[in-house]
């Protein structure tokens, strides 16, 4: 059977790959993801790009699709959720304790943390969680201080990796990249309300009914998805 | 040591590289001979029509061609009606990024070699009988072959690198269309994927040298027969 | 017949000429280093375009400002020996001499590839690579490669200079063979006067771009006002005459001329050709009595026809010899002695050993 | 027409051209030299090595300048404690990114045209009295100069076009570190933005123009005196 | 002196050479095209380096293999004109010529600029690129740039090939200036043996990459075995004499050596100066009997030592006339005429305007 396409941002990669690999084990079908930015893999479906389901990392550039009639109308819904969060380079130390991490309030000092290093955050102007690092920081009235000295990257990746590198001494990133990564430690969850919900929609791609695509849409809903979204970090809407 | 996703990634970017230096070779002297031969209006502009690509970003040169190539390009409707010719999201696809890209440093590279040809020697083939088109071939083509031969290095180690427009205009799929440098980036997602990253960075590198030790061998025949 | 005017400026200099080639024979341009040699033959290959102006051989126009026509180099089928040899460097000598050869289809393959790879003594480099070969090889390749060609006509600029004398003595009557049996016309560039004129019959002297004189080499050397000719070391007359026949015990051959016979050492010629010989003014000695018991093979009586002081203290004696013209150059005091003047009976003395062809 | 940020970003982007162009010459030149006349083991690892930024992605590219030169990196740390020199998130460090990645190309042209020096002329120099610096700046630079302006050019146009290794080791910093093609990138990614990107893409064709016309003037005068 | 002994392969050709040149005067290096003088002059340059052997120059080793000595080219101080001129084509001519000018600093600067300037007739093209020039002012900055850096010893490689005879006359009186007055070593190739015996008191005469003969000109000119030297048109005996005073009126100058006394063209020599004269062998005419009234101005009265048959019918006799030596160049039928032969006394009868300087 022809291998079923999806387009997916980059922050799923390690969660859909490891369904991808599941839902192959049980199935005779291939599936292949193409990870890259939302916004490219919008236009590329706007282009007619051979995908099956898109999953975006937010739902704007879902919405991009939907006025264009690209997306199956009725498929869309919200995959999973994520949390920001504040994070600092870890220390050797404090390899232990990543268990509990304080909520962030108007009393953290963010500014005093920072030093005369940046602050590393996905760009606001075009990645969403850079626009929800600006939001929730806006929010608890520490923008100003800051807006100065952020290093806007081309993606949280890019951002976590400043602050892995001790680049910069903080950065906000999800709480999946957070997880996942052995050399930052969580300082500080921004509280939900600080911010737009995080939701990754996903939709079907218009035009290319086809049996497969369906199957595997269904199966990043089932109990094994979840488990796999949940155990990356990921909240569950 | 390496996945067969890999593996693919390697195939399928000697594969891009070198047909995009195929590909490129005959306009790319073209041009380079217009350019370096014939006084016209304009030519500043076609100069720097052909250096676009390197002066945008990769992304934007990606969409472009997504715009033009793309199935509901103005080109692309053509190619996929008339011939069936599928280029956006797919490893032909992935060349001609590749070629787009690459093409002002062939371009350049040729034109320096061609305008070192001594003119005396087209000149002695005049007076031997030999027109426009035979010159070229017999002599002028022959002299700028150091410059042909580096161009082509130059753009097979440029193409191995493509990254922006190559993923812009065919997407990212692993075994069709994920080049190595997109499977670098792939991995570079990962946190952790940076040994991933290191070795494909590695095989990269490997590939490079035998382009260049190939390049090298061929250059050192090409030059001794010139008796340089 | 090549005829040519035009005028061309090249930077502060301007090229400025007009004369005439005749269809058969070899034509000498001749003039100091400067003198615009080298922008005329490339003018003439259609290398370079003049300003204005009117080439054309046998008729048809190669290049004419006011009609517009200007014949492509490519088509000319005009040979050229490039005073640098410019062989293309990526190329085995064989295929630059090919390299003509292979696209001269069109014309009489007059020159066979094997008779001029043995006359220029190249066969031994057939397999090297240009910037393997000696000055004097790559000229000779050069050479060759222009011959093989096919020419309509031939530009030689300065062809020989890089050759020793042996190898000049074997590559001249070759080009006297071109000359004679295939009467392909040649232009020649030498600085060797005497080179010029045992091959040329016609000459062309340019002096700073123009034509200072031009014509057959027997009206030339006839006239003394052409500096060039009557300057101390190249002065000589042409003589023309026919092989007469051989003397196979004192190496010599008999010509007839116009004033006699002349001995000169043994040639090849068969009884009958026509020769040009050169007699430099330096060789011939003046005497008012034969000597007996000399050296000499050839005293010829003759009257003194001119007598004229080409530089203080320095003569040139025209002396008639039945009706050739012969010159002899004399000091002051040959002139005192034998009073040297118009209407005066002498003779002239010839080592026949002097008179080469 | 345009905003401020968008003309800090094109005197940005100039600058960074610039610089890199500046910066690179010196050394492109050594190690063209290097690599085309001297004959000694690991030449072929040199030569892949200065093909390498061309070769991996240049985010990948970015992610080594970070690790280096970053202010934790074994340079970096050095640069800032001794010299207060910050290359990360800097101008600079924009600068020194763009000249990473056009390093081979400069290195491949200066070395092509350096190959095409005739030999001859520096054995003359020799017989004239000229070591080998003193030839090396009075015979061959000077012919190879339409090549070393030829990768200036080059390496110009590249270098208003960089945009991965930049936006990965400075960030992308309006009024500061966002160079044109950052802004283009980052117009694109707003739905809508497409027209803001096709703006500042004329923008970057015409100071591509602006540098090809220059150094087209300069090769002309160059080329004149070569007698080409 | 330069000791010169080595061996270098070049393809399948080796170049094996010994020989030395003397510290001051010329050295001739003749041969035939491809007989390997270009790649000795450039070993000796340093620009290419021999397989194995020893160059020395004035006791300091250039450089020897076993040793393991080599000093760099541009260290050696030794000139260099090209066969191919080799200017720089960055360069005006004038810059060309101050190259090496301006890195002479540490020698004694004994050719001004504006004297070879002024001798090679290159004024008016100072401000002009290489490449606007001809082929001969070319030759002529190759030669300017050689002389004004100022070397210690200077190789010449056919450097007058490409120049008119006027021109030639101009600079060989030059370079033997150079070689007279400020004792700077040359060595000389060139095709003409002429202009190579006029210079030279040396000569080294290479064939196939080996030396054939060397010694100075006079021990080489008095051997008969040397086929180079006794070839028909180059044959002559060289004359030591002095500058014994001038006829200003006839233009002439009188020489006395070993033999008499001797009249040539005017020169400008003071009196008493040593010259070097080249008799050519086909200028001397032999007679029993001094002839009466000629325009023959030497007249040297002799005793043949031997008559040598060149090659058939054309023979070489050898006259000594008191202690010097002359060749003259007969024929079979002068030598049958005459019944030459060793002991008999003749009569050498040279024009005086055939003797050049
Ligand atoms: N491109 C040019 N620009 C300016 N002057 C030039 C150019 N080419 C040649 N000349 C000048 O024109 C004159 C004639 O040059 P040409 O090469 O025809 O001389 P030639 O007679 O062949 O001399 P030679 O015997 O030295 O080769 C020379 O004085 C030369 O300097
Ligand atoms: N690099 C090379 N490889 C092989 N053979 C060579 C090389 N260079 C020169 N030769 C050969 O060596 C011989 C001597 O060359 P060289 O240039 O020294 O001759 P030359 O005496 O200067 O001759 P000419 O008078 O023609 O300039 C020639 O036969 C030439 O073909
Ligand atoms: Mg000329
Ligand atoms: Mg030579």
């Amino acid at each position: 059977a022809d291998p079923i396409t999806v387009f997916a941002a980059s922050s799923l990669t390690e969660s859909l790959e490891e369904i991808g690999a599941a839902y192959e084990r049980q199935n005779d079908v291939k599936v292949r993801f193409s990870f890259a930015a939302s916004s490219l893999l919008a236009r590329q479906i706007e282009q007619a790009a051979p995908a099956d389901i898109f999953c975006s990392a937010d739902q704007e550039w879902m919405d991009y699709l939907e006025q264009r009639d690209r997306i199956v109308k009725n498929s869309r819904r919200d995959l999973v959720g994520n949390r920001l969060v504040l994070v600092a380079p870890a220390g050797a130390a404090d390899a232990a304790s990543r268990a509990s991490a304080p909520t962030i309030t108007h009393a953290t000092d963010i500014a005093a943390r920072l030093g005369s290093s940046r602050l590393a955050l996905a760009d606001p102007v075009h990645v969403p969680a850079g626009r929800y690092a600006q939001d929730a920081l806006t929010r608890l009235g520490k923008w100003d201080e800051v807006k100065d000295r952020i290093a806007p990257s081309q993606n949280v990746r890019a951002a976590l990796a400043l602050v892995e590198q001790g680049q910069a001494m903080l950065g906000i990133v999800y709480a999946t990249d957070a997880a996942a990564s052995v050399r930052v430690r969580v300082i500080g969850v921004f509280p939900e309300n600080t911010h737009e919900r995080i939701l990754y929609p996903v939709a079907k791609i218009a035009g290319r009914n086809r049996a497969g695509a369906d199957r595997f849409f269904e199966y990043l809903s089932s109990d094994f998805a979840r488990r796999v979204f949940a155990v990356r970090g990921f909240t569950l809407p | 040591m390496l996945t067969d996703l890999e593996w693919s990634a390697i195939r399928l970017s000697m594969n891009v590289a070198l047909r995009s230096v195929v590909l490129n070779l005959p306009l790319a002297m073209m041009v380079a001979w217009v350019l370096a031969r014939r006084r016209f209006r304009g030519r500043a502009l076609l100069d720097a029509f052909v250096h676009l690509p390197l002066v945008l970003p990769p992304v934007v040169v990606g969409y472009g061609l997504l715009l033009i190539f793309g199935s509901r390009g103005p080109i692309g409707s053509i190619l996929a009606e008339r011939l069936g010719i599928h280029l956006a999201f797919t490893p032909s696809g992935a060349a001609l990024a590749t070629a787009v890209m690459t093409f002002p440093l062939m371009v350049r590279t040729i034109r320096l070699s061609l305008e070192a040809v001594d003119p005396g020697l087209e000149e002695a083939a005049r007076t031997l009988g030999a027109g426009r088109i035979d010159r070229f071939f017999s002599i002028t083509l022959p002299l700028m072959a150091p410059g042909v031969l580096s161009g082509a290095i130059l753009a097979f180690a440029a193409g191995l690198g493509e990254f922006g427009a190559v993923i812009t205009f065919v997407s990212n799929i692993p075994g069709h269309t994920q080049t190595l440098p997109l499977a670098m980036y792939t991995a570079l997602q990962s946190p952790g994927g940076e040994e991933t990253a290191a070795k494909l960075a590695v095989v990269s590198f490997t590939l490079a040298l035998i382009g260049l030790i190939a390049s090298e061998l061929v250059g050192r025949r090409v030059r001794a027969r010139l008796g340089r | 017949m090549l005829e040519v005017a035009f005028r061309k400026r090249l930077g502060s200099f301007t090229v400025d000429v007009e004369f005439t080639v005749p269809s058969s024979g070899i034509t000498g341009l001749f003039g100091a280093s400067g003198a615009g040699k080298t922008s005329v033959l490339s003018v003439l290959a259609g290398l370079a375009h003049p300003d204005k102006g009117r080439i054309a051989m046998d008729g048809a126009v190669l290049y004419d400002n006011v009609i517009g026509t200007c014949v492509a180099a490519h088509r000319r089928g005009i040979g050229y020996v490039f005073q640098d040899s410019r062989l293309f460097p990526h190329m085995t000598v064989d295929a630059n001499l090919r390299y003509g050869l292979r696209r001269s289809r069109g014309r009489m393959q007059t020159n066979t590839f094997s008779a001029v790879v043995a006359m220029l003594g190249i066969e031994r480099l057939l397999a090297r690579l240009p910037h393997r070969l000696s000055g004097g090889e790559r000229q000779r390749v050069a050479i060759g490669r222009a011959l093989l060609s096919q020419p309509r006509l031939l530009l030689l600029d300065e062809p020989l200079a890089s050759l020793d004398e042996a190898r000049k003595a074997e590559i001249l009557p070759y080009l006297e063979k071109l000359r004679d049996e295939l009467r392909l016309p040649m232009i020649y560039v030498s600085h060797t006067l005497e080179e010029t004129l045992r091959l040329a019959s016609t000459l062309v002297l340019l002096s700073e771009g123009r034509v200072a004189a031009s014509g057959s080499i027997d009206e030339l050397t006839a006239r003394t006002d052409v500096r060039l000719l009557s300057s101390r070391a190249d002065a000589g007359a042409v003589i023309d005459a026919t092989v007469a026949g051989h003397d196979d015990v004192g190496r010599l051959t008999r010509l007839s001329f116009a004033g006699g016979t002349l001995q000169v050492t043994r040639t090849s010629r068969t009884v009958g050709t026509h020769v040009r010989v050169r007699v430099m003014a330096r060789d011939v000695a003046l005497a008012l009595r034969a000597p007996a018991l000399s050296s000499f093979q050839n005293v010829l009586a003759g009257t003194v026809v001119e007598v004229r002081e080409r530089s203080r203290g320095d003569f040139l004696v025209r002396i008639a010899v039945g009706e050739a013209h012969l010159l002899s150059a004399v000091t002051f005091h040959a002139v005192e002695k034998l009073r040297l003047r118009p209407g005066l009976a002498v003779h002239a003395l010839i080592k026949s050993v002097a008179v080469g062809i």
